[in-house]
C-alpha cells in the first residue's frame, strides 16, 4: 500500500454544521494531514452539485480515498460510498466524519465545536489513509428455503414461497402439521371453523410439488450463512410407513397402552400408536416410542399383527438428512404459560379449571367431547363458567410482563361459544381491561356482552379452590368495589402466550437472538420486523411475539416475500469488511475461534482461517487475539492506533 | 564540542524513477543537499538515509563519486523506512549522513579488465564503480557487465544498461523466460559460466542475493579467478554506521567501518556470520 | 479563572457502530447539548475494543476513556458486548489496582434510542474527570 | 594526592561539592542503585545492580528532535546533554575498568558527542573491594584488581573507621581539593593498613577464568564449536546479562513520534542487546545469528576475543553481574573456561 | 521427601527405552548451589539431574522453545519429549495444551510434588545468611536446611520460600504421566493471594506511589517475558524484540508494525508494556512466579498477574491451568459476569 491520496470534503449542511463549526478551518487543518492532497467545503455535500464536485475532485486529483465530514454515516455513508464508486474507486475507501450529530448539533461554542470537528475529521482521515479498496464479496445462492414449524405461520410462508417457485422444506417437530390452529374450534372474530380454513391449506402443502414436508423431524445443526445454509435434520422414527398406512385405526384397537393425549391437552387418552387428529397431515399413524411397551427386547407386536397394510416397521431408526438451503424461516410458535406456575389458581391442580386450549378442544366438533361442552370431572354440562383473562400476562412481578394480546379476544370468543353451546348457562368474564384493537374485534366483544349476555366483571380473581363439587372463585369487582364470590362449574383461564420450547431450541441451533421474554428477536422492531439479526433467517408467527391468526398469516407472507426477494438474486453480496488473519503472527491458540459469535473461524494447519461469508466483521476476534493476528479489514488496529492519536492531538 | 555524527544533513529529492514494480518494488532517488555542503564519497560507500518519524536505513550510494551534483540511491521497498521512502515525492526533504564504510580500490584496478556481476537490487552498490570506470574508460581495459533479474520487469537501470553497450559488454539475463526476451534465460551464475569471462588481468565485482554471490564466486573460481581478484559487498543490519551500535560485526570487524567491500580472500578469513 | 475550571479533560470515546454511535446521533438529532470533551471513534462492536486501545489512549494523553456499546442482550453481533464486559472489567480492575483513578475508564451501555443517556454519560464523565485533573500516570513521558 | 577521611565526614565532603551533583549507591526493594545523594551516604553496598555506565551512556538518549510541517523541510534540534557536573561515589574497581572500555568504544574511529559530553562531565569516586562483593567476582583473572583504580578519578579504601582517599586523575585531585581540611594527611599506620588490606583483598579467593590471555586465540579457533549451542541451551534471550554489564554498549536508534500533523518527534538512542533474537535480523528475515548459541558466542567472543583484537584488552571486568543475575545460570566464567579448555 | 534417584531412574528409563526423545530437567549449575535447566538426550546424563529448593525454573518454557525449534526446522517429531514439572509447571503445560500449542501425547510429564516446600528466593536467603555463602539448600518439613562453609543453618522455610510457593494451592502436578512425591494439595502455608491482599489494602495513592517506583525502575530487559511460557508469541504486540518474518510476511506488514509502546524504558512505556502483559496473561498465568523471580530489579510482577487470577476466580469462576479443554477466560463469558461497573 503506498501513501494514500485523500480528498476531504467538509459539508456546511446549510447552516446546520456551519453555525457551530468553522468549516473553512476544518478544511485548512485537514490539508495539513500527510495523506490529504485535496480539500474543500460545500454548502450541501449530499446535493447533486456536491456529489458531482466529489467525483470531479477524485478524477482531477487522482484521489484514492475520500473523507466526507458531514452528518451521521447512518444517513449518508451509503450515498457517498456509492458516489465514490461512481467516480471509479472502491466505495470502501470513503469514510464519513460525523460532525453534525456528534458535534455541531450538540455543541454551541464555535471554537469548541470547530476543535472537535477537526479531531473527528482528522480521525476519519487517518482511517481513510489505511483503507483498502475492497469489493463486496459475491456469494452464490441456493434457491431453496427451510421453514421450521408447521403451524399456520409455517404453512402460509411455505405456500407463498412455493407458489413463487422456490423449493421449500417444511420441518415440523410434531407428528402433524397445523400447530395450535388445528386445536382451535372456531376463530374470532368471524367464528368460522378453524379446521375448515386450515385443513385445505395443510392438504395443499402436502401435495405441493415444491414443498417437502418433514413432520416428526427436528433441526439439529445449522451451519453456513445467508445464501448457503446447511441444515442437519433429525427424522424421528414413526415406525409407520405413511405411504402404506390407510388410517384404518385397527392398530389403536389392539394397543394395550393408554397415555394422556397431548393433542387433546390431556382431556382424553390415546394409545401408544395414534394419530393426532383425524385431519392430521401426513395422514398416518405414529408409534410413540416412549409409551410403547418396548420395541426391544421383546415387543408386544400387537399393532403390527393387526395392521393389514403392513405399514408398521419396528426397525425404523432415527435418521439425519442434510438439506442445503439459501434462507430459513422460523415459525416455531408459542406455548401456553404453564398453569402449574399460577399459585393463586391452584397450580393447575384444581379440577375443572381449564386453560383456553382445553376449552377450544371442548368446543371443537372433533374434540374429546365431540363438540359438547362438558366439564371434565363429571362430564356434566357446566352452568356457571368463569373466564379469567390475563392469567400470567401483564404481571411483571411474578409472571410475564407483556400483554399476550389475543386473550381478550379468545375469551370473548369462548364466552360466546359457551353461550352458543349452553344458552342457559352463565358466563362470567374477569378482566383487567379489554384490548380489542383489530378489524371487527371491538364489535365482537360488544356482541359477546350484549347479545350473548356474558357477564363482564372488571377485576382480579384472588383465589379459587374446589368447594362442594364446584370451583369457588373469589374476586373483586373493581367497578363496584364489591367482593365477588362465584361457585363455578368450570373455570377457563386465559393463560399467557409464551415462546414455545421449540422456539428456544431453534434459536439455539440457529444462533439467533431472543428478546428478554424469550421470543425471537427481530433485527429492528419497526423497520425489520420479520428478519432476525442473522442475514438469511426470517421470523414468522407467534414465535416472534404474541399474535393472532390474521397477524400471523400477514407476517408469514411478509417473511415469504423477503425470502423471495432475497433468493431472486443469482448471487448475494456480503460486506467485504471481514476479518483477515496475519498468518505469521497466528499461533493457533483458537481464542478467536471461541470468541467469534458467528463461528466464522476455524483452524487449518495450526493457523486461523476466516470464512468470509460467515464473518460479519464484528472484531471480537481482534480484541481477543493476544497477538493482533486477526483483524477486520478497514477497521485494523493500526487504523485505531492512528485514530486515537488524531483524537488526542 | 565534537561534531555530531548522528545529526543528518537535510537533502532534497530531485528525481525519482520507478525501476522495478511489484511488492518488492525498487525506486531510484537522487538527492541534493539543502545547505550546499555535502560529503564526498568513494565507490562502494553508503549513507544513512532518514525519513523523519520513520527512522534511518543504510543504503549504498549508487552514483559515481565523479557526479558531484547529487547522490543517487536505489531502494527496495522492504520495511518501515524503505516503504516510507517509496511514498516520497520530488521536492520532499530527507536526512542523510555519511559516507560510511570502505570502498572499492578502483584506482588500483587501472589497466585491468573489469567484470561486474550483479543480480536483482545488487546492481546498485556496484553501479558507481561501473559508471566511474566507464567515465574513465581509457584507464581500464575490457569492461563486462553481467546482470540478471527474476523477469524482464525486474531489470533495474534498464535504459542505463542499454547505453553501456558499445562501451562495455553487457550480458543480461532473466531467471524465467518471457515473450520478447531474447537475451540469456537462467540464473546469473550460469550466464557467467556460459560467457566464460577470462581471469587474466581481471577483477570481478559481484553483488546480489547471498545465494547468487555464493555460486558466482564458485563459478569464478572455477574459471580461474584467484580469491584476491574477486570482490563483493556484505550487508548486515546496521543502526549507527559508526562501529558503535554493535550489530553489524563479523568477527572483530564492523561491516559499517571495515566493509562493506571485501575481496573474497578477505571474506574467506572472516567467521561465517553474515 | 482558576486552573481547575480551565482544565478540560480529553476523552476518547469508543462507540459501537450500531447502538452507541446511533445513540449519540440521536442526541444530536434531539439537539441535546453536552460537553465537547469526548471525541468519538466508531468501532464495529464494543467486543472489538482491545485492551491495548485503552492503554494506548492513556499513553497518548487521554484523561479519560469511554467505551460504549449495546445493552447486554442487544448486541448487533449477538454477544460481542458480553466479551467486552469481561475484558473491560479486568482492565478496569487492573488500572485501579495500579493506582490509576478508576473513574478514568468508563463503560456504558447506550442504545440507539438513548440519545439523552449518551449526553448524560458524557456529562457525568466530564464532571467526574474534572476534579481528577490531567492524567499523567500512563501518559507518555518521553521528551 | 593521598588523604584520610573520617567515615563520619564523608557526608561533609559530599556537601561541599556544591558544583557537583553527587550520586551514591542506595538500596530500594533489595536493589542497589546509584541515586542522587539525599541524606547520609554509607558505602556499605555489595555492588550496584546496574553499573554506573548509565551516567555517560544512559539507557535512553535523545539525539535530536524533529518537527515538520507538511510540504516544508524538517527542522532538527540537537539535544546535547547539559547540566551540572556529576560525581558518583562508591564505584567498584571493576566498574571503573568498565568505564575505560566504554571510553574506548565511544572514541574509536569517531567521537560520540553524547557519550563524551556526559563523560567529560562525570567523575567517579571508587571504593576498593576489601573482600569480593559477590561470589561471582573474577576481576583478577581478567587483569583487574579489587583495589585497582583504572577509570576512576579517586579511589577510596575502607580502613575501618576511615577511608584512605587517593586521587587518580586531575579531576580527582580537584574533588579532593574542594574538601579542604576534611581530608587529612595519612599517617604511616594508615599507609601500612592500606597496604595490608590491599594485599589481603588481592589474595581473597575469587572465581577464575583459567586462561584469559589465551582466550582470544582459543575462541577464534572455536568459532564452529558445537559447545556454543550446548552451553547456551538454557538461555532465554533476555537482556539481563548485557543490560547489567559495565561494558556492553550496543544500542538501537529509533524515531519516537509524538504528533503527526505537524510531524513531531525525536530520534532516540536506547540500549540494545546482542542476546535479543532480532538484534541482527535483516528485514528479509535472514539472521546471521539465528540461534541462542550464535548469540552467546557473540557475547563471549566480543568480550574475550574481538574486543581484545581491536583494543588490546578484554571487554569484561569480572564484575560477575551477568552470572549472578542470569535467570538460568549461564555463566560466562564457565563458558570461557569450557570453550578454551576444549580448544586445547 | 522425593529421592532424586527415582527421578533420575525414570528419566534414564524413558530415554533407554526410547519412549521419549529428550528429558527437560534440572542439573547443578556452575555458580554455587543453584540448579539450572538442562535438556538431556543421553541416558548417561540422567545422573546429572537434581531436585532441590533451587529448581525455580518453570521448564514448560523449554517445551515452547522445543516447539519453536521444531517448527523452524519443519520437523514433526515421532516421540514425545519428557519434562520434569512441579505443580505450577504442570499447570503451565495444561494452558499450553489448552491453547493447542502441543498435544497431550507429545509431552511426557514427570511430575514432582513440592510437598511441603517449594523454591527459595535468593535475596531472602542472602538477607538471612548475612553474607555467608550457601552451598546447598533442602527443605525439611518447616525448615530449610542450608549448608554453608561454616556449617549447617536451619531457617524457617516460610522466611526463605518464594511467595508464590507459600501461597501455592496446588503444589502437586495434577496433570502427569508419572508423579513423585506426596500429593499435598490443600496445604496451607499462607492463604492464597496474601501478598496481593496486603498490597490491595493500601490506599490508591500509596499503590500508585509503589508502582510508579517499580515502573520507573524497569530496564525493559524483557526477562519477565522471555521466561514466561505463556509469552510464546512469535511477535509480541507491544514490542519489536521478536519479529516473525515468515515467507508470507508482506513488506506491508513489516513496514506497518504498530508501535504501541516505544523502546525507551521510561515509565509510561514500561507501564503500558506491563499492563498489556498482565491483560494477556489473565486466565493464562498459572502463578509460577518466574517473571517476578527473574526481574533483575525486583519488580513484584506477580502482583499484577495475581490480581487477574483473583478476579478470574472470584468473578468468573475461572481457574487457569485447570483443564485442557474448555474456553479461555477472555474468549468466553457468562451471563452473570459482573456488570455493575457499567453505567
Ligand atoms: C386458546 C387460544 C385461542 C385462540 N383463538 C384464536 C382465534 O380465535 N383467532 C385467532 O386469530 N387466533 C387465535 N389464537 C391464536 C393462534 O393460535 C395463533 O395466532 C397461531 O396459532 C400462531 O401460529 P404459529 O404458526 O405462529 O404458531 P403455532 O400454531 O404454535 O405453530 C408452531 C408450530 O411449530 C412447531 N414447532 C415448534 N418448534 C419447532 C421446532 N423447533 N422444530 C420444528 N417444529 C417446531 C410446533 O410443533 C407447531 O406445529 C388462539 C390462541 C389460543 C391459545
Ligand atoms: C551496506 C549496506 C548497503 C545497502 N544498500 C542498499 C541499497 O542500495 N538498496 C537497498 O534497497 N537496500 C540496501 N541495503 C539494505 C537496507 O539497509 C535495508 O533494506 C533497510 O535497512 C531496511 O530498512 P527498513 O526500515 O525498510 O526495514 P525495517 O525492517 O522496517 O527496519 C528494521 C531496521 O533494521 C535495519 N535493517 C534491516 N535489514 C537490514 C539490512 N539488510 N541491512 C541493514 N540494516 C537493516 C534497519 O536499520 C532498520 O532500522 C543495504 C544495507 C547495507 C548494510
Ligand atoms: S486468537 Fe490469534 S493467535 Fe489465536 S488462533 Fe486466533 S488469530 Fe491465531
Ligand atoms: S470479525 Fe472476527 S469475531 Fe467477528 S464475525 Fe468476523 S471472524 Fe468472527
Ligand atoms: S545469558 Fe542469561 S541473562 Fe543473558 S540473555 Fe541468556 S538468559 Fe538472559
Ligand atoms: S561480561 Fe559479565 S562479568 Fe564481565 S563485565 Fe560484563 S557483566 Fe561483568
Ligand atoms: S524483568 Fe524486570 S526489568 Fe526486565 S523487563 Fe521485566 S520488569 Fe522490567
Ligand atoms: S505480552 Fe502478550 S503479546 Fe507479548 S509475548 Fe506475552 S502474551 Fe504475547
Amino acid at each position: 500500500m503506498t501513501k494514500k491520496r485523500t480528498g476531504v470534503f467538509v459539508c456546511h449542511c446549510g447552516n446546520n454544521i456551519a453555525a457551530t463549526v468553522d468549516v473553512a478551518r476544518v478544511v485548512k487543518e485537514m490539508s495539513a494531514e500527510e495523506t490529504v492532497v485535496y480539500s474543500q467545503d460545500y454548502v450541501y455535500m449530499c446535493s447533486d452539485p456536491g456529489q458531482n464536485a466529489v467525483i470531479q475532485a477524485i478524477k482531477d486529483n487522482q484521489l484514492d480515498s475520500v473523507v466526507v465530514s458531514c452528518c451521521s454515516p447512518s444517513l449518508h455513508e451509503k450515498t457517498f460510498r456509492d458516489n465514490t464508486t461512481r467516480a471509479g474507486i472502491s466505495g470502501f475507501t470513503c469514510e464519513i466524519a460525523n460532525i453534525r450529530e456528534q458535534c455541531a448539533w450538540v455543541h454551541k461554542d464555535r471554537d469548541v465545536g470547530t476543535e472537535k470537528a477537526i479531531k473527528i475529521s482528522r480521525s476519519a482521515v487517518r482511517r481513510a489513509g489505511r483503507n483498502q479498496s475492497l469489493e463486496p464479496i459475491a456469494v452464490p445462492v441456493t434457491r431453496r428455503v427451510m421453514v421450521i414449524g408447521g403451524g399456520i405461520a409455517g404453512i402460509q410462508a411455505s405456500l407463498d414461497m412455493a407458489n413463487a417457485g422456490l423449493e421449500v422444506i417444511l420441518v415440523e417437530r410434531q407428528a402433524t402439521l397445523g400447530g395450535h390452529m388445528l386445536q382451535l374450534s372456531e376463530t374470532f372474530p368471524t367464528l368460522d371453523c378453524s379446521q375448515c380454513i386450515l385443513s385445505p391449506k395443510m392438504v395443499e402443502v402436502s401435495r405441493h410439488p415444491k414443498i417437502k414436508v418433514m413432520t416428526y423431524c427436528e433441526v439439529q445443526e445449522v451451519s453456513g450463512s445467508v445464501g448457503n445454509f446447511k441444515a442437519k435434520i433429525l427424522k424421528k422414527p414413526t415406525f409407520v410407513d405413511p405411504e402404506k398406512c390407510n388410517i384404518c385405526d385397527d392398530c389403536t384397537q389392539v394397543c394395550p397402552v393408554v397415555v394422556p393425549n397431548e393433542y387433546e391437552l390431556g382431556l382424553t387418552a390415546r394409545r401408544a400408536i395414534y394419530i393426532p387428529y383425524a385431519q392430521a397431515i401426513p395422514a398416518s399413524y405414529t408409534l410413540d416410542e416412549e409409551a410403547c411397551l418396548g420395541l426391544n427386547p421383546i415387543r408386544c407386536g400387537k399393532c403390527k399383527d393387526a395392521c393389514e397394510a403392513d405399514a408398521i416397521n419396528y426397525d425404523m431408526r432415527p435418521e439425519t438428512v442434510v438439506e442445503e438451503v439459501g434462507a430459513i424461516v422460523v415459525a416455531t410458535g408459542f406455548d401456553l404459560y404453564p398453569q402449574e406456575n399460577i399459585a393463586e389458581y391452584g397450580y393447575g391442580k384444581v379440577e375443572d379449571v381449564l386453560d383456553g386450549l382445553q376449552f377450544e378442544r371442548l368446543c371443537s366438533a372433533s374434540g374429546a367431547t365431540s363438540g359438547h361442552v362438558l366439564r371434565p370431572s363429571d362430564h356434566k354440562v357446566p352452568k356457571d363458567v368463569v373466564f379469567i383473562q390475563c392469567v400470567g400476562s401483564r404481571d411483571p412481578a411474578q409472571h410475564c410482563a407483556y400483554c399476550s394480546k389475543i386473550c381478550c379476544m379468545y375469551t370473548a370468543k369462548h364466552a360466546t361459544l359457551y353461550k352458543h353451546h349452553v344458552p342457559d348457562g352463565r358466563a362470567y368474564v374477569f378482566y383487567i381491561d379489554i384490548r380489542s384493537g383489530g378489524k371487527g374485534y371491538e364489535e365482537f366483544v360488544q356482541r359477546t356482552m350484549e347479545e350473548d349476555g356474558a357477564i363482564y366483571l372488571r377485576g382480579r380473581v384472588s383465589k379459587l379452590y374446589r368447594h362442594n363439587g364446584k370451583v369457588k372463585v373469589l374476586g373483586t369487582d373493581t367497578l363496584t368495589g364489591q367482593n365477588v364470590e362465584i361457585d363455578a362449574d368450570m373455570v377457563v383461564l386465559a393463560l399467557a402466550m409464551q415462546p414455545s420450547k421449540g422456539t428456544a431450541q431453534a434459536a439455539k441451533v440457529l444462533k439467533i437472538g431472543r428478546d428478554k421474554d424469550g421470543f425471537l428477536a427481530e433485527a429492528h422492531p419497526k423497520l425489520r420486523p420479520v428478519e432476525s439479526v442473522t442475514a438469511g433467517i426470517f421470523l414468522a408467527g407467534a414465535a416472534q411475539g404474541p399474535k393472532d391468526i390474521p397477524e400471523t398469516v400477514a407476517q408469514a407472507g411478509a417473511a415469504a416475500a423477503k425470502v423471495i426477494a432475497l433468493l431472486s438474486q443469482a448471487t448475494l453480496s456480503h460486506a467485504p469488511t471481514v476479518a483477515r488473519v496475519r498468518r505469521s503472527h497466528c499461533t493457533g491458540c483458537e481464542m478467536c475461534v471461541t470468541a467469534c459469535p458467528y463461528h466464522a473461524i476455524r483452524l487449518e494447519n495450526g493457523k486461523a482461517v476466516v470464512n468470509e461469508v460467515l464473518c460479519e466483521g464484528c472484531g471480537s476476534c481482534t480484541a481477543t487475539c493476544l497477538r493482533a493476528a486477526i483483524e477486520v479489514k478497514n477497521a485494523t488496529q493500526m487504523q485505531v492506533f492512528e485514530m486515537i492519536e488524531a483524537c488526542l492531538a | 564540542m565534537p561534531a555530531n555524527i548522528y545529526l543528518p544533513e537535510l537533502a532534497r529529492i530531485t528525481f525519482i524513477k520507478e525501476e522495478v514494480p511489484g511488492e518488492r518494488a525498487i525506486k531510484t532517488f537522487r538527492v541534493e543537499p539543502l545547505n550546499g555542503g555535502s560529503f564526498e564519497h568513494e565507490c562502494g560507500q553508503c549513507a544513512m538515509l532518514s525519513v523523519f518519524g520513520r527512522g534511518e536505513m543504510m543504503i549504498s550510494i549508487a552514483s559515481s563519486p565523479l557526479v558531484k551534483d547529487y547522490k543517487q540511491f536505489s531502494i527496495m521497498r522492504v520495511g518501515r523506512v524503505s516503504a516510507a521512502f517509496h511514498d516520497l515525492a520530488v521536492g520532499d526533504v530527507v536526512g542523510i549522513r555519511g559516507p560510511y564504510g570502505n570502498s572499492f580500490p578502483v584506482d588500483d584496478w587501472r589497466g585491468r579488465n573489469l567484470c561486474f556481476i550483479g543480480g536483482g537490487s545488487g546492481l546498485a552498490p556496484i553501479w558507481p564503480v561501473i559508471t566511474t570506470a566507464v567515465a574513465q574508460r581509457d584507464l581500464f581495459k575490457n569492461i563486462t557487465v553481467f546482470y540478471g533479474g527474476r523477469s524482464p520487469r525486474d531489470i533495474m537501470y534498464k535504459s542505463e544498461l542499454e547505453k553501456l553497450r558499445g562501451v562495455a559488454d553487457v550480458h543480461l539475463s532473466v531467471d524465467k523466460a518471457e515473450d520478447g526476451w531474447d537475451a540469456y534465460c537462467g540464473f546469473v551464475p550460469a550466464n557467467v559460466m556460459d560467457k566464460e569471462p577470462s581471469p587474466d588481468n581481471a577483477i570481478a565485482v559481484t553483488c546480489g542475493p547471498p545465494i547468487m554471490i555464493k555460486y558466482v564466486i564458485q563459478n569464478l573460481s572455477q574459471l580461474g579467478f584467484a580469491d584476491e581478484q574477486i570482490y563483493t559487498t556484505l550487508e548486515n543490519k546496521m543502526k549507527c554506521g559508526l562501529g558503535k551500535c554493535g550489530r553489524c560485526n563479523v568477527g572483530k570487524d564492523y561491516v559499517c567501518v571495515k566493509g562493506p567491500v571485501y575481496s573474497w580472500a578477505q571474506l574467506k578469513n572472516l567467521p561465517e556470520e553474515y | 479563572m482558576s486552573e481547575e475550571q480551565a482544565y478540560e479533560p480529553k476523552i476518547v470515546a469508543f462507540l459501537c457502530k450500531w447502538c452507541s454511535s446511533a445513540g449519540s446521533d440521536l442526541a444530536g438529532v434531539s439537539r441535546i447539548q453536552y460537553p465537547a470533551n469526548a471525541t468519538p471513534i466508531t468501532v464495529p462492536c464494543s467486543g472489538s475494543i482491545s485492551p491495548l486501545y485503552i492503554l494506548s489512549a492513556f499513553n497518548k494523553g487521554a484523561d479519560g476513556v469511554l467505551l460504549s456499546g449495546c445493552h447486554i442482550g442487544d448486541c448487533h453481533y449477538i454477544e460481542g458486548n458480553y466479551l467486552a464486559r469481561r475484558k473491560i472489567y479486568l482492565i478496569k480492575e487492573l488500572l485501579e489496582m495500579v493506582g490509576v483513578e478508576p473513574d478514568r475508564l468508563r463503560m456504558s451501555w447506550v442504545s440507539a434510542a438513548e440519545g439523552a443517556k449518551y449526553a448524560q454519560v458524557v456529562k457525568d464523565f466530564v464532571a467526574d474527570l474534572k476534579p481528577l485533573g490531567p492524567q499523567d500516570k500512563l501518559k507518555a513521558d518521553r521528551t | 594526592m593521598e588523604k584520610i577521611l573520617d567515615k563520619q565526614r564523608l557526608d561533609d565532603w559530599i556537601a561541599v561539592l556544591t558544583d557537583w551533583d553527587a550520586f551514591a549507591p542506595a538500596v530500594e526493594d533489595d536493589v542497589w542503585a546509584f541515586r542522587p545523594v539525599a541524606g547520609a551516604v554509607r558505602l556499605d553496598h555489595p555492588n550496584t545492580k546496574q553499573p554506573p555506565k548509565g551516567f555517560a551512556f544512559p539507557q535512553r538518549e535523545v539525539f535530536f528532535t524533529f518537527e515538520q510541517i507538511k510540504g516544508e523541510a524538517p527542522r532538527l534540534t540537537q539535544k546535547l546533554p547539559q547540566g551540572k557536573r556529576r560525581v558518583a561515589f562508591g564505584v567498584r574497581p571493576c566498574d571503573g575498568r568498565g568505564t575505560v572500555r566504554m571510553d574506548r568504544v565511544f572514541a574509536d574511529h569517531v567521537d560520540d558527542p553524547y557519550y563524551q559530553t556526559r563523560r567529560n562531565n562525570m567523575a567517579y569516586v571508587g571504593l576498593a573491594c576489601n573482600k569480593p562483593v559477590s561470589s561471582n567476582c573474577f576481576c583478577l583473572s581478567v587483569g583487574g584488581s579489587p583495589v585497582g583504580s583504572d577509570g576512576l578519578d579517586v579511589l577510596m579504601t575502607d580502613l575501618g573507621e576511615r577511608y584512605f582517599v587517593a586521587a587518580v586523575t586531575e579531576t580527582g585531585k580537584a574533588l579532593m581539593t574542594v574538601a579542604g581540611d576534611l581530608l587529612k594527611k595519612p599517617e604511616v599506620a594508615d599507609r601500612q593498613r592500606l597496604k595490608d588490606l590491599h594485599a589481603e583483598a588481592v589474595a581473597q579467593p575469587q572465581r577464575a577464568i583459567h586462561d584469559a590471555d589465551g582466550a582470544p586465540a582459543k575462541l577464534k579457533a572455536s568459532f564452529k564449536s558445537p559447545l556454543w549451542e550446548e552451553l547456551a541451551q538454557a538461555c532465554i534471550g533476555c537482556g539481563i546479562c548485557t543490560f547489567l554489564c559495565p561494558t556492553c554498549h550496543c544500542f538501537d536508534i529509533n524515531d519516537e513520534v509524538t504528533g503527526a500533523a505537524p510531524l513531531k518527534g525525536s530520534r532516540v538512542r536506547t540500549w540494545d542487546n546482542c542476546q535479543f533474537p532480532d538484534f541482527t535480523m535483516h528485514t528479509s528475515g535472514h539472521n546471521p545469528r539465528p540461534s541462542v548459541g550464535a548469540r552467546l558466542r557473540q557475547r563471549v567472543c566480543h568480550k574475550f576475543q574481538y574486543f581484545f583484537e581491536n583494543f588490546g584488552m578484554h571487554q569484561c571486568t569480572g564484575c560477575g553481574r551477568c552470572i549472578s543475575d542470569c535467570p538460568v545460570g549461564i555463566d560466562i566464567v564457565h563458558v570461557v573456561n569450557k570453550v578454551t579448555e576444549h580448544a586445547g | 521427601m522425593i529421592d532424586v534417584q527415582s527421578i533420575r531412574d525414570a528419566a534414564r528409563d524413558l530415554l533407554t527405552r526410547g519412549e521419549v526423545r529428550a528429558v527437560i530437567g534440572y542439573r547443578r549449575g556452575s555458580r554455587g548451589m543453584l540448579a539450572e535447566p538442562v535438556t538431556i538426550t543421553d541416558p548417561e546424563q540422567a545422573d546429572e539431574l537434581v531436585w532441590d529448593a533451587t529448581c525455580f525454573h518453570n521448564l514448560a518454557l523449554y517445551l515452547v522453545e522445543d516447539r519453536k525449534a521444531l517448527a523452524h526446522a519443519q520437523r514433526t517429531p515421532t516421540l514425545p519429549i519428557a519434562i520434569i514439572a512441579k505443580g505450577c509447571d504442570a499447570r503451565a503445560i495444561v494452558v499450553l495444551m489448552q491453547e493447542h500449542y502441543f498435544k497431550r501425547d507429545e509431552v511426557y510429564i514427570i511430575g514432582v510434588s513440592c510437598e511441603g516446600g517449594g523454591v527459595l528466593v535468593e535475596y531472602k536467603l542472602a538477607r538471612l545468611l548475612n553474607g555467608a555463602q550457601a552451598l546447598s539448600a533442602v527443605f525439611d518439613g518447616d525448615e530449610l536446611v542450608v549448608t554453608t562453609a561454616a556449617g549447617e543453618v536451619r531457617l524457617p522455610a516460610s522466611e526463605v520460600m518464594a511467595d508464590r510457593c507459600l501461597e501455592c494451592r496446588e503444589p502437586f502436578p495434577k496433570e502427569h504421566n508419572v508423579a513423585f512425591g506426596e500429593d499435598k494439595t490443600g496445604r496451607q502455608l499462607a492463604a492464597p493471594f496474601t501478598a496481593l491482599g496486603r498490597f490491595e489494602a493500601l490506599s490508591a495513592v500509596d499503590r500508585w506511589a509503589f508502582w510508579r517506583r517499580q515502573f520507573e525502575r524497569c530496564i525493559r530487559c524483557f526477562a519477565c517475558r522471555s521466561v514466561c511460557p505463556m509469552c510464546y508469541c512469535d511477535e509480541c504486540v507491544v514490542d519489536s524484540i521478536t519479529f516473525p518474518v515468515a515467507p508470507d510476511t508482506t513488506a506491508e506488514e513489516k513496514a506497518n508494525r504498530i508501535r504501541w509502546i516505544e523502546r525507551s524504558a521510561v515509565r509510561s512505556e514500561n507501564i503500558t508494556y506491563h499492563m498489556t502483559r498482565a491483560m494477556h496473561l489473565a486466565g493464562r498465568c498459572i502463578d509460577c512466579g518466574e517473571c517476578e523471580r527473574v526481574c533483575p530489579v525486583n519488580i513484584p510482577l506477580r502482583l499484577l498477574n495475581n490480581k487477574m487470577e483473583l478476579e478470574a476466580r472470584e468473578r468468573f469462576g475461572y481457574e487457569p491451568g485447570a483443564s485442557i479443554g474448555g474456553p479461555s477466560l477472555v474468549a468466553s463469558f457468562r451471563d452473570d459476569d459482573p456488570g455493575q461497573f457499567i453505567r
